[in-house]
């Protein structure tokens, strides 16, 4: 019998490095125009505001001139576990309605909207806060004419539900379509990459299979450099961190030691 | 969900837990049935009522 | 004791055989009527209800256009007019575009009945698309790739679309009235029974296959949904 | 008016006075009624929730009066199971109790999720390792059981009781009743228990996280324990007030003291193992994940006052108070120490739900707090009236107190 993945098991990560970024906001931009977010006349609560791919400031808490500031675009990390050894995130462990799975032939995370009832408790569970919850019924300007740059590709969400990154799943789905036209089971590299991954300007995120050897992610995560946010928390996640400086690994993680909080 | 749904996992987290479930259920309701028929049996008379 | 004939029956004391003597013979009257009448109403009024009909804008003869197939019902044949763009993407119900690689030469064989001729004035004379309407439109959450299936999968039309390739006349489109979902996607039955593969489109049909095919990879949630 | 519906040989206030009692109540009640239609009609945008406080105030409202609402099952478990028999003096008031508890944490719980009309998604399409899902089932089962042990209360009423069907049900259901309350007990034991275990598995949140047995995080046995160790106090004040309200003695106190003692014990019970837990926590999973204790007392004004609250002032002060006999039998001491308790247990679930989300946990993160809108509050308090509601119903219709016929004989 034919398998979709006889050749061993896709796990497609991220890696962002934190050194080319320069926190200009173009993956938060792309990432929802793709994925059709939906807005507020009034965006300024940002509690409450959808930003799947979300850009974080950080700096090493010092004086000019060893002043220095570090961004982290934050996408869903797509954890491999949950922490304590049970192969789920949090987020899909204790989703009450399974609207939420950790799927192992590609590692991604998926939300199933029509499914989710809306209990967000995978949203008190995740430490990255990369789940957001549709407060109000989905909202695209029409007299802007935003809602024709809706894409029908990504199923816009309903008013009370859970959503997050979901590695654009979307364009995986296209490849592997055009790849069957083709008579092909695998796909390549450059087939399928995020819209985030895209649109960077600085080129600073990569993405693609972890579990390829030929794939830059998977070469670029054996770097010293590279690190992952809350790693301690043994969460796995899929989405790694490049940076060559010390302070900007170190802060990517709660160290026991002294660590001063940010400002911003 | 009932062991012929598609998502009904073979494993013994479900059979533990749905188990535990329906057993629960079933004595719930077990016992307000019975309750419900000696009331009936009792009312016609087929048995005798016993005191209160 | 209560005098029964004096006492309204109730459904609920008439649901207990042995309430019998507490009831009147007309309660039981009353209680069969309103058992079959929730009967009729749930199994007849209540579909009737749910589901309304709108005609298609004229018929269509798949048998007449398959004529020359050697098998209305094989693959190839279908894919003539329900065909795949370069990208594997799926056109599903074919454009005005497909019908006039045929029916812009006036030399070509065409019939003369008034589906026909509305079809040339109306819409082929007026470069204008016809509004069909889709017998297994799907709701927006749900991705289907027909190249997974028909190409990849070796998966015969009929096995979700039912054979229609020698059918003479379009049925008649109905839709569900809360969720705007057409009919086969729940099944023509409203009990929810299946006898052949086509008969429903639902999420539990597409698993179903799956897993009698071995690709339980597939029942993934976000392999089928977007 | 209503004379012939009222318990025989007890005495009532007049149906007036009863009305004018219940009004407040009543307006709460529809003052939440207006919230509830306001968050169903246009979403969950009307409350204070955001992203980063998923659960807020009416979580706190539900594992409250849940755990309060354990008095129920643990009080049915002595009477029926155990065979205390001076407990059948107040189990009626303790299932009412369990019974306004859980129905009102059910409906609310129907409101605080975003989308009420897929709840049914939790049973039909169910993911056993989540503990919700053990929650909301043992829930819906336990307020099942609870109604089966309501209902025969409800058939004592003068009126039904005439109807001889209605007379036989009751005392048929009165039959099983002990299998009905060991049900009552394995279901809520594991419902208080998955409370627990609901933040002891947010292991991506140190705070809260708590390593255990199986799939059972410590936490999971520390909600019943804290649960049956407030639930009966909970029984005692509610039965208080009605003492104070009604100037009538309605429970003989041997039924007291037995579940004052019973409390005690356990509290302090409780006691040890809370502080044990915290000790863990403090010195092997908080450092694990990075954090230092104080840490999470950094900033926002959830400070390490509130660690010393719940263990000493609400938790170690009180099981004292309801283990000595002398102070438990001084009646004032009693109403404190049950007072205190239960507030222990309510700060603990408030640390658990709140304060966990409010502390970041990505280091670059900041801290954030909250404060709920009146549709918020509204809510919460209508179930709250929605109890004295119930609760004033039944002690007017029905004979909830069987002793109380004995403790008040009307003169002439």
């Amino acid at each position: 019998m034919k398998k979709e993945h006889d050749q061993g098991k896709y796990k497609y990560g991220m890696v962002i490095d934190l050194d080319k970024c320069t926190g200009c906001g173009t993956c938060m931009v792309a990432c929802a125009a793709e994925n059709n977010v939906s807005v507020r006349p009034d965006e300024s609560d940002k509690q409450r505001s959808i930003s799947w791919m979300q850009v974080y400031k950080a700096d090493n808490g010092k004086e000019f001139p060893e002043a220095e500031t570090v961004y982290f675009p934050r996408p869903c990390m797509h954890c491999e576990q949950d922490g304590r050894g049970g192969h789920a995130p949090s987020c899909v462990s204790v989703c009450v309605a399974t609207a939420t799975t950790l799927d192992k032939n590609t590692g991604i995370v998926s939300q199933i909207y029509t499914r989710c009832i809306g209990c967000r408790y995978c949203q008190a569970a995740c430490p990255y806060k990369a789940r957001y919850f549709n407060w109000w019924d989905a909202y695209f300007p029409v007299d802007k004419g935003l809602e024709r740059y809706l894409s029908p590709e990504v199923s816009p969400r309903m008013r009370g539900v859970i959503e997050k990154c979901s590695f654009c799943h979307h364009r995986l789905m296209r490849a592997r379509t055009k790849a069957y036209a083709d008579g092909r089971r695998k796909i390549k590299e450059n087939e399928y990459i995020t819209a985030c991954a895209e649109a960077c300007p600085a080129q600073a995120i990569t993405f693609g299979d972890l579990n390829n050897p030929k794939h830059k992610v998977a070469q670029l995560i054996k770097s010293k450099n590279a690190f992952r946010i809350l790693e301690r928390l043994n969460t796995k996640p899929k989405v790694y961190y490049l940076s060559s400086r010390d302070w900007v690994r170190k802060i990517a993680d709660n160290p026991v030691d002294e660590f001063s909080p940010i400002s911003g | 969900m009932l062991p012929f749904c598609f998502e009904w996992v073979w494993n013994v987290d479900h059979i533990i837990f749905f188990g535990l479930l329906y057993t629960a259920l079933t004595i719930v309701a077990t016992c307000v049935v019975i309750a419900a028929i000696k009331t009936v049996m009792q009312v016609f008379g087929f048995t005798r009522q016993r005191h209160f | 004791m209560k005098n029964s004939a004096e006492k309204p029956s109730s459904i609920v004391v008439a649901a207990f055989p042995a309430l019998g003597r507490y009831v009147s013979k007309g309660g039981w009257l009353c209680f069969l009527a309103g058992f079959v009448g929730a009967l009729f109403l749930g199994w007849y009024v209540f579909p009737k209800l749910l589901y309304s009909s709108q005609p298609q804008p004229f018929n269509f003869s798949h048998k007449v256009h398959l004529e020359e197939a050697d098998d209305p019902e094989d693959v190839e044949s279908c894919l003539n007019c329900h065909a795949f763009r370069d990208d594997g993407t799926f056109v599903g119900i074919p454009r005005l575009d497909k019908c006039k690689e045929c029916h812009e030469d006036p030399e070509s064989p065409l019939g003369d009945s008034d589906d026909e001729a509305t079809f040339l004035t109306n819409y082929m004379a007026e470069k204008k698309e016809v509004p069909w309407l889709s017998y297994s439109r799907q709701p927006d959450c749900v991705y289907f790739s027909h190249a997974a299936h028909v190409k990849m999968g070796e998966i015969e039309c009929k096995t979700c679309h039912g054979p229609h390739g020698g059918s003479e006349v379009l049925p008649l489109y109905r839709e569900n009235r809360i969720s705007g979902y057409p009919i086969g996607i729940w099944g023509e039955r409203i009990s929810g029974l299946k006898t052949n593969t086509w008969d429903r489109m639902k999420m539990d049909d597409c698993a179903e296959c799956h897993t009698e095919k071995g690709h339980e990879e597939n029942n993934a949630c976000f392999v089928c949904h977007k | 008016m209503d004379s012939k519906l009222l318990p025989e040989g007890v005495e009532r206030c007049s149906f007036g006075m009863f009305i004018l009692w219940m009004l407040p109540w009543l307006a709460i009640l529809a003052w939440g009624g207006l919230a509830a239609v306001l968050c169903l009609v246009k979403g969950l945008n009307q409350t204070n929730m955001s992203n980063v406080f998923a659960f807020a105030l009416w979580i706190v409202f539900d594992l409250g009066v849940i755990a309060l609402g354990a008095g129920a099952f643990f009080s049915g478990f002595l009477t029926y199971v155990v065979g205390k028999k001076e407990l059948k003096n107040i189990i009626n008031a303790a299932v009412i109790i369990g019974f306004i508890c859980y129905s009102g944490a059910t409906a609310m719980l129907g409101i605080d999720i975003g989308q009420p009309i897929r709840g049914w998604f939790i049973f039909w399409h169910a993911n056993i390792h989540s503990m919700l899902v053990e929650v909301s089932f043992c829930i819906t089962c336990y307020l099942g059981v609870l109604i089966v042990e309501f209902v025969p209360i409800i058939l004592e009423n003068r009126k039904l009781d005439q109807i001889k069907e209605l007379h036989i049900f009751g005392h048929n259901l009165h039959h099983i009743m002990g299998v009905i309350a060991a049900s009552g007990t394995f279901l809520s034991f594991f419902h208080q228990g998955s409370l627990g275990g609901m933040f002891g598995v947010m292991y991506g949140r140190p705070f809260a996280a708590r390593d255990g047995f199986y799939i059972w995080p410590w936490t999971f046995f520390l909600f019943v324990l804290s649960a049956i160790a407030s639930g009966p106090c909970f029984t005692i004040i509610c039965t208080k007030l009605t003492e104070l309200l009604t100037r009538k003695k309605l429970v003989p106190d041997n039924a007291i003291q037995l579940l004052a003692k019973v409390s005690g014990w356990l509290l302090s019970l409780y006691m040890v193992l809370k502080i044990a837990d915290t000790l863990v926590w403090i010195y092997d999973i908080a450092p694990r994940a990075g954090f230092k204790f104080m840490d999470f007392y950094r900033e926002g004004p959830y400070g390490v006052w509130m660690v010393a609250a719940e263990l000493f002032v609400c938790g170690i002060i009180p099981a004292i108070m309801l283990m000595t006999p002398k102070i438990r039998e001084n009646q004032g001491m009693l109403v404190t120490a049950c007072l205190l308790n239960c507030t222990g247990i309510i700060l603990n679930r408030f640390v658990f739900i709140i304060v966990t989300l409010a502390i970041p946990v990505m280091p670059f993160d900041r801290f954030l707090s909250y404060l709920p809108t009146w549709q918020e509050w509204a809510i919460g308090f209508a179930v709250i009236a929605y109890g004295f509601i119930v609760f004033s119903l039944s002690y007017r219709y029905l004979p909830v107190f069987p002793k109380e016929r004995e403790l008040n004989p009307i003169a002439g």
